[in-house]
């Protein structure tokens, strides 16, 4: 491995390079093979290394993901990615750390981890593999499930209203917020390249199918059919169009104060379709939340992306910079009410 | 002209009144000044759960004891000679602590119906004659004070606030300690608003002046405590927080690595993460997470990181803790774990002192999954402890977790301050080359079984790492039987091997062989010790060992007890280092337990010796 | 006692009924005084009984409340109050349950428990006391204090971007939130009584002056002076105005795509003024963050109340009860495949 | 004409295949089956940790094994006496536990170039001529079974799926068992899909006639196993997930009160919260939470509120559960924490059995936090223990953990339906006056220490309860030193006052005195129990006995343990059990551990009881 990487020091580095040689251990057809491809396809576009490159996940299927990345790699506990995520940054800032975490890892168990991560705004790029499901412990319900979902711990169906991530997430106060879904090959590169260059924590919600326990569950979004008019691609300064012909829009309605579908034509202009502007975050929280109604569009692509300067760990690692040195331990013991004893 | 002064060996002193009264800072500048004249001393601060209760209820009484003496000082004394009762409710309080003939000073300023009522007191102790048992001073310090700072233009509420200086000055005058270093702080804390400096030291000295008057001279004694002989060096006062913080920047700076200290607030661990906050200049980074769990996964996300990942809590957060402490054993990352205890189960006393979480420490947590307990055992012991902490975290991977309790952390004691250069160094060294067949984190040391450390940014040493169960040939997952047992019989090997890299264990007091074996561990060290002397004195066979390596024991532990007829473990708790010890040696040892969040006294533990040797 | 409430079972209750013969251990002037008071006011009027009501907290200064209740109480442990209250709605949904909370317990160590509380949708009235500080712990910062806080663990002063208990309620799915503040005794009883009176989770914020460690970080809110032009008063259905003469308002700006602070005259008029829907998701999260730019009210009253018919522990109950006795447990143990021994 | 018929008094089979290949349930109907035919018996499940492992791997295999006999059955089996492996990989990850000269059955039709690469076979070791120590069967069952199904139109893959239930048909020939009952179970399982059931009964069917086929009776055998002697009674067969979460329902029924379940997926305690999930006809509620924490705070909030609060998890979730124990202990409000565990530490080998959480259940707490617990030691054993954990939380007012383990929770045997009007209620019963002096909530029965328990919605009983000390006397909070003392001794002493309400500690096999006792607990009690009688009949003077009541010990196991010259404890731990004993009753208990995720094996034991005497 040493001669390797020093043959290939000045060569670009290729998909492959990324890839370990351990046994993928994920059922056959599930979505993270997809996730962990294009995962591999991006980086070396991005022009990362890999020793620099940390992958810090919980406990689920999502969070084998280390295992296939050649790169550092930490599969923690349930939960608690976030937590030593950021105090890895924490201890070398110069490290690009992914998160990688699931619906349960990150919402259920973990949420409160993933919440302070965000609004601290640790510079991490957090995705949150979106199944509805529990997988690894075999198909219980989670808090993105369906209402109604049928589960070995809801035979009759599940009660409980479920969570928003997105809307999770711009409640906490994340500074970077976008979706995508396993099956977009060519959408996913986009999201993450944006997540990576992104200055502060970037939350990804992927939508993924767990074909054992939640097979389907996003067909309407991915089904090659039905996604023109279930996937909203947004982009920044663009109207918000959607449909097989670009044929359909969402507009924004002050009376409901709330944003519509509509279709173009019959005095619906493409002036009155709302544009994307991802730094709103009113506008972000409305289109977080296309999708919950029937007839709207989901919407991918970067919901909301507010840079905000120095992130939470330059801040910390600055002022412990520019205090160091200043005393030594030897003069803080000192410091203060001495005697001396001949 | 001033009273007789009379020499003494020792003396205790207790500070007792409300919350607001500030005694904390009363008892603080009399400890300065006093470990200033040389005293050898040790401090008590006992203060209520809450921040501020309510003027004149007993639960809001604040509390500060010191011990001084031209001797060593080896606890905060049993009984105070003197007790200073600011209020009713502090004498309510207090009282029955007080030695039969001891001095109490009260401020009978306060003794209005509506404060005895508080304090519970059906009639006025005072008049009711009750207190005859003692060498009872009565004061109107709060009319004496308003008096001495009535020219500094202070409202009615501020001008009182001065009493604690009044009544400073007057135990300044009593032990003849001077006033210049008070003033000076004064002056210093202060210097915005010069009228109030004015005002205090108004007060100090008119408390001090009141002392020398003539008249009073013959209820009021006067002492003189000389100073100890201590070894020459330059001394400081420290209390437990300041030393364990500063003890593990210094392990750190030998381990070259920098701290990051990831905590969350509890009490009475904070002060370690406020003390920490303030130590940039030496790197120190500190995160206050969301919660201790959050910590934890920090500290240890940091080690990962190629840090010296910290953490630290108190009882309920180190239970927490315990998932991801088995995450680092297994992982087998750096990470020291201080857990200042306090009185319990559950959130228990948070104020008070307990040595409750022995179990915790050495048990506590899922799985076959050991790790090093080391025992703090004094404000000032915090300092070389935490330094151990840190060099058996770096030098064999391992979580490491470090015991002080409630007592140590706020109490205060003179200390000699170490010369930073004759400490030994215990670099890390990071694997920087995968070598030869490409990098396998879990390739061991031979002589200790650490792992291979190789922190990310480091090319081609490029692995994962986690919580499942890894080959010992590959560092891979592996769910191989016999691998699993390899495993884990290594990790328990690894930690028993420490026995043979910590100092064999030593009897601090008494000879080799005897009697009774008092075996202590922590901050009844104080307690035992002087105990030990008196039952020497008294012809008894005893000897004390203090304990500070609880896992593993030092080698020679079990052979040393052989030597005693018996074995009296005295503990804070309902027997836990007792199991350990039954467990590990099949020795006999007996529990002698206290568990009402207040430290030993001495003749509490004497008494237990006596009794064991039918003495 | 036992006297006492035989005898007073026909009288109504009075608000010395509600307080317990334990000494309150605040520190004098603190703010939970007054919420306190206000709250053994506001239940006698509400018409509850003592026996069926009960007050769970967490841990700090604000969780000392049930201790003053003369109704049922438990002080649990640091942010698990929800999980715990959760559990006996689930044992007894007879019971009006309040849980008491603080910044940090709430929304430190708590707010994954009081993320899953509010989606759920549990019936629970959260009344979280915000003083943007750790009183009991002696005034480290929280997740809600200001950037800058100096504490003693941010001497230099706090780093981390803050939380906003509203945003992050309603982000969380939560059906009810409102916001109140300790000094406003006749404001208060109002917002308790409509949470009181909400089917579902219902979440307050109050705002809440500690005035050893954190003293007027809500003075410009408070301080009578400065009050009419920094609170916003709610009303459902009505214009949003405030200012001493009610000369300001609050409008949407399409063009922004923001709420905006205007003066009343020079053109604007009271139909451009934003009036208020409780039930509008996104008006809500744009009114919750009023207040963090100079200039701005803070919204204070029902800024959210949008029922969702049954209940979590309803939902949940109903179908145990809808179940129940169906089978009997010998029943249960003796279906399947069995066979005889003789 | 079919093979001559052999008769045995026992049987081992294994069942090993591809995750996908339908292993578990081709064991549960072969088990079901084995049962309905009046034998005794006890099975294994070993799935892998992945859901679905890639195809062929070694990782992905799934293996089933069962024991059954004429004779009771008391484990799994050493060593299987026939295997099944449908593919190269089983083929390599099982051979090894084969018992020479056993049967080899493998699946031909799998054993091509990528399968064997991927298995790490360099070369086909059916040809390599490797397995010549084993009555080998090669069958081309691929090929066979698409065959049998080839009138189904079911597509390759579909078909192939009936490989199962075509080996099943083989199995249930070679030992002369009924096909009806898993025709009948595959009618109703596929109702909806009727092609389905036609195509996997003719599989079986094929299987089965394969055996009859006379060419092969030379090689195939063909063997009997008669009915085991039991009690007569209504039989079923149960895991210790359904047997455990039965007891939960049983036992509230006894005390009257309802459950509420609280809990949080994970391997391998999840099934609990899936049966009680479909028991809502009994009023158990169940609440899946967002984590162990909050779900244990449900269990005590439902509990505080009048229900039985009960909780489950495995090793790392009951470490996260800790600081909420700690609560219950302190408000002594009941709770049942059942933990089912695994493999350690950390996240381990989750799908692995073993029994290294006994520290953490009596020790891993803050505080000195004492409960009672209770170990389960085989599936049947689970319902008449988890009543009992139930009666202490509710007899004693306090969270009771009850331990069984991964090996327990899966495995099935047969059952013997308890009749439950036989069972003595323990009826609870709520303070609902609050007495003359108002009401205290720890007022305590003078005989069990329990407090008094009155639920919100009793008039009158209005009281405050939480986690800081208690005063004894009015329940109110209090800081008392004396007071947190007495609080602490009487929580001991309640708990150790249990070992009186408890039954003596009996001698499963073996004398009452000799020169070696066994001491167990929890699922080692097959492989114990085996050994011994294994021993006994070698002639040692060697006993069983079998701890159920781990804290506190019955009270007459210290003098029971005295008749012995030596203790040896055999515990799927490095030594945990072993502690307890030595600090108790200061006895020579030698530990004998396993820690490799797999029971013990009979003869493991066996050689450590030789060794130990020497034999
Ligand atoms: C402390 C703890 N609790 C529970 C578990 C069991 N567990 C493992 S993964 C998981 C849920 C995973 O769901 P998700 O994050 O959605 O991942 P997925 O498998 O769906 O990718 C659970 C409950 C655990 N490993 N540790
Ligand atoms: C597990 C645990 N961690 C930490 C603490 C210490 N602690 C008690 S209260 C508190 C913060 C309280 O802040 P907040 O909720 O804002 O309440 P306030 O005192 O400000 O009303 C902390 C950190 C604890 N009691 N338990
Ligand atoms: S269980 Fe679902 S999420 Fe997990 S590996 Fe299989 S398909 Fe993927
Ligand atoms: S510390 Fe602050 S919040 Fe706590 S009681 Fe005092 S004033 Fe109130
Ligand atoms: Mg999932
Ligand atoms: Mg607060």
């Amino acid at each position: 491995m040493n001669d390797m990487s020093a043959a290939k020091m000045n060569e670009p580095l290729k998909p492959a390079d990324f890839a370990t040689d351990q046994e993928v251990r994920w059922c056959p057809g599930c979505g993270d093979y997809a996730i962990l491809k294009c995962m591999q396809r991006t980086l070396p576009d991005l022009g990362v290394t890999r020793e620099n490159t940390v992958f810090v996940s919980g406990i689920g299927c999502s969070s084998r993901f280390p295992y296939y990345m050649n790169t550092y790699g930490f599969h923690t506990i349930h939960g608690r990615a976030p937590a030593i995520a950021t105090g890895l940054k924490l201890a070398n800032n110069d490290l690009d750390v992914w998160v990688v975490t699931g619906d349960g890892d990150g919402l259920s168990i973990g949420g409160n981890h993933l919440m302070h991560a965000l609004r601290r705004n640790v510079d991490l790029k957090i995705l949150l593999f979106n199944n509805k499901i529990y997988g690894l412990t075999k198909g219980q319900y989670s808090p993105t499930s369906d209402v109604g979902t049928r589960s070995p711990s809801t035979p009759d169906g599940s009660l409980d209203p479920s969570l928003d991530p997105i809307s999770f997430a711009l409640g906490a106060n994340a500074p970077f917020v976008a979706r995508t879904v396993d099956t977009a090959q060519k959408h996913m590169p986009i999201v993450f390249t944006r997540a990576h260059q992104f200055k502060g924590t970037a939350f990804v919600e992927i939508l993924q199918n767990c074909i054992v326990y939640n097979d389907d569950v996003w067909a309407k979004v991915t089904d090659k059919a039905s996604a023109p008019d279930h996937q909203l691609h947004l982009e920044h300064g663009k109207p918000m169009l959607f449909g097989k012909d670009n044929e359909k829009g969402i507009r924004f309605n002050p009376a409901t104060f709330s944003l519509e579908v509509v279709t173009l034509g019959n005095g619906v202009d493409l002036e009155h379709i709302q544009v994307h502007d991802e730094t709103s975050l009113p506008l972000a929280q409305m289109v977080a939340r296309l999708g919950h109604k029937e007839g709207e569009p989901v919407a991918m692509g970067v919901i909301y992306a507010a840079p905000r300067g120095e992130t939470y760990t330059e801040a910390v690692l600055g002022r412990v910079a520019s205090a160091k040195g200043r005393r030594s331990l030897q003069d803080i013991m000192k410091a203060g009410e001495t005697w001396v004893v001949e | 002209m001033s009273a007789e002064i009379q020499h003494l060996e020792s003396a205790v002193v207790r500070f007792a009144g409300d919350s607001g009264d500030g005694m904390q800072l009363t008892g603080g500048r009399f400890t300065a000044t006093t470990a200033l004249s040389g005293n050898d001393l040790a401090t008590f601060p006992d203060f209520p759960a809450e921040i501020r209760a309510p003027v004149g209820t007993t639960f809001g009484v604040s509390a500060f004891q010191i011990n001084f003496g031209a001797k060593a000082i080896m606890t905060v004394g049993d009984r105070p000679d003197v007790l200073v009762a600011m209020n009713p409710a502090a004498l309510k309080t207090n009282l029955g602590d007080l030695r039969s003939g001891g001095v109490l000073v009260v401020d009978t300023g306060t003794f209005n119906p509506r404060n005895l009522q508080k304090a519970g007191y059906d009639a006025d102790p005072i008049e009711a004659g009750t207190l005859k048992d003692y060498q009872l001073i009565e004061i109107d310090i709060s009319k004496l004070t308003l008096e001495a700072v009535k020219d500094f233009g202070l409202g009615n509420k501020e001008a009182l606030r001065c009493k604690n200086m009044w009544t400073l000055g007057l135990m300044l005058w009593m032990f003849s300690r001077k006033r210049e270093p008070v003033t000076n702080w004064l002056q210093k804390k202060f210097s915005k608003a010069p009228t109030l400096a004015d005002a205090n030291i108004a007060a100090l000295n008119a408390g001090h002046a009141f002392g020398e008057t003539a008249e009073l001279s013959a209820t009021l004694k006067r002492y003189q405590i000389d100073a100890v002989k201590s070894e020459p060096g330059l001394y400081r006062t420290v209390t437990g927080s300041q030393a364990i913080s500063w003890g593990i920047v210094a392990g750190a700076e030998l381990a070259g690595l920098n701290v990051m200290f990831g905590s969350y607030p509890i009490t009475p661990a904070s002060p370690v993460l406020h003390t920490l906050s303030g130590m940039k200049e030496l790197g120190v980074v500190t995160f206050q997470a969301e919660d201790e769990i959050a910590a934890v996964c920090a500290a240890l996300g940091a080690s990962y990181g190629g840090a010296l990942g910290v953490t630290s809590s108190s009882g309920p957060g180190i239970a927490l803790k315990g998932e991801a402490i088995g995450l680092a054993i297994s992982t087998e990352l750096p990470l020291v774990i201080i857990n200042s205890q306090r009185g319990g189960p559950s959130t228990g006393l948070p104020t008070k002192t307990e040595q409750s979480d022995l179990y915790q420490a050495i048990y506590g947590r899922n799985g076959d999954a050991p790790l090093p307990v080391v025992a703090t055992s004094s404000p000032g012991d915090c300092f070389d402890a935490a330094i151990e902490a840190c060099r058996l975290a770096v030098k064999y991977m391992t979580p490491v977790m470090l015991l002080t309790d409630g007592f140590i952390a706020n109490a205060a004691e003179p200390w000699k301050i170490p010369d930073l250069s004759t400490y030994a160094p215990f670099k890390v060294q990071f694997v920087t080359e995968p070598g030869e067949a490409g990098f396998n984190p879990f390739k061991r040391d031979e002589k200790t079984l650490a792992r291979n450390w190789a922190i990310p940014g480091t090319p081609g040493c490029e692995h994962r790492i986690g919580g499942i169960e890894k080959s010992f040939a590959t560092g891979h997952i592996s769910y191989d039987p016999a691998n699993h047992q390899k495993m884990t019989d290594t990790r328990a090997n690894k930690i028993a091997g420490i026995a043979n890299d910590i100092p064999a264990q030593t009897i601090d007091q008494g000879e080799a062989t005897g009697d009774l074996l008092v075996v202590g561990w922590g901050s009844t060290y104080g307690p035992i010790s002087e105990a030990v002397r008196c039952a020497l004195a008294e012809g008894l066979k005893v000897s004390h060992a203090h304990i500070r390596y609880l896992n593993p024991f030092p080698a020679n532990l079990g052979d040393l007890m052989k030597g005693f007829k018996q074995i009296m473990v005295p503990e804070m708790n309902h027997g836990q280092l007792k199991t350990v010890l039954r467990d590990t040696y099949l020795v006999d040892a007996k529990p002698f337990t206290k568990v009402s969040g207040q430290p030993f006294k001495i003749v509490e533990i004497l008494d237990g010796i006596r009794a064991m040797l039918g003495a």
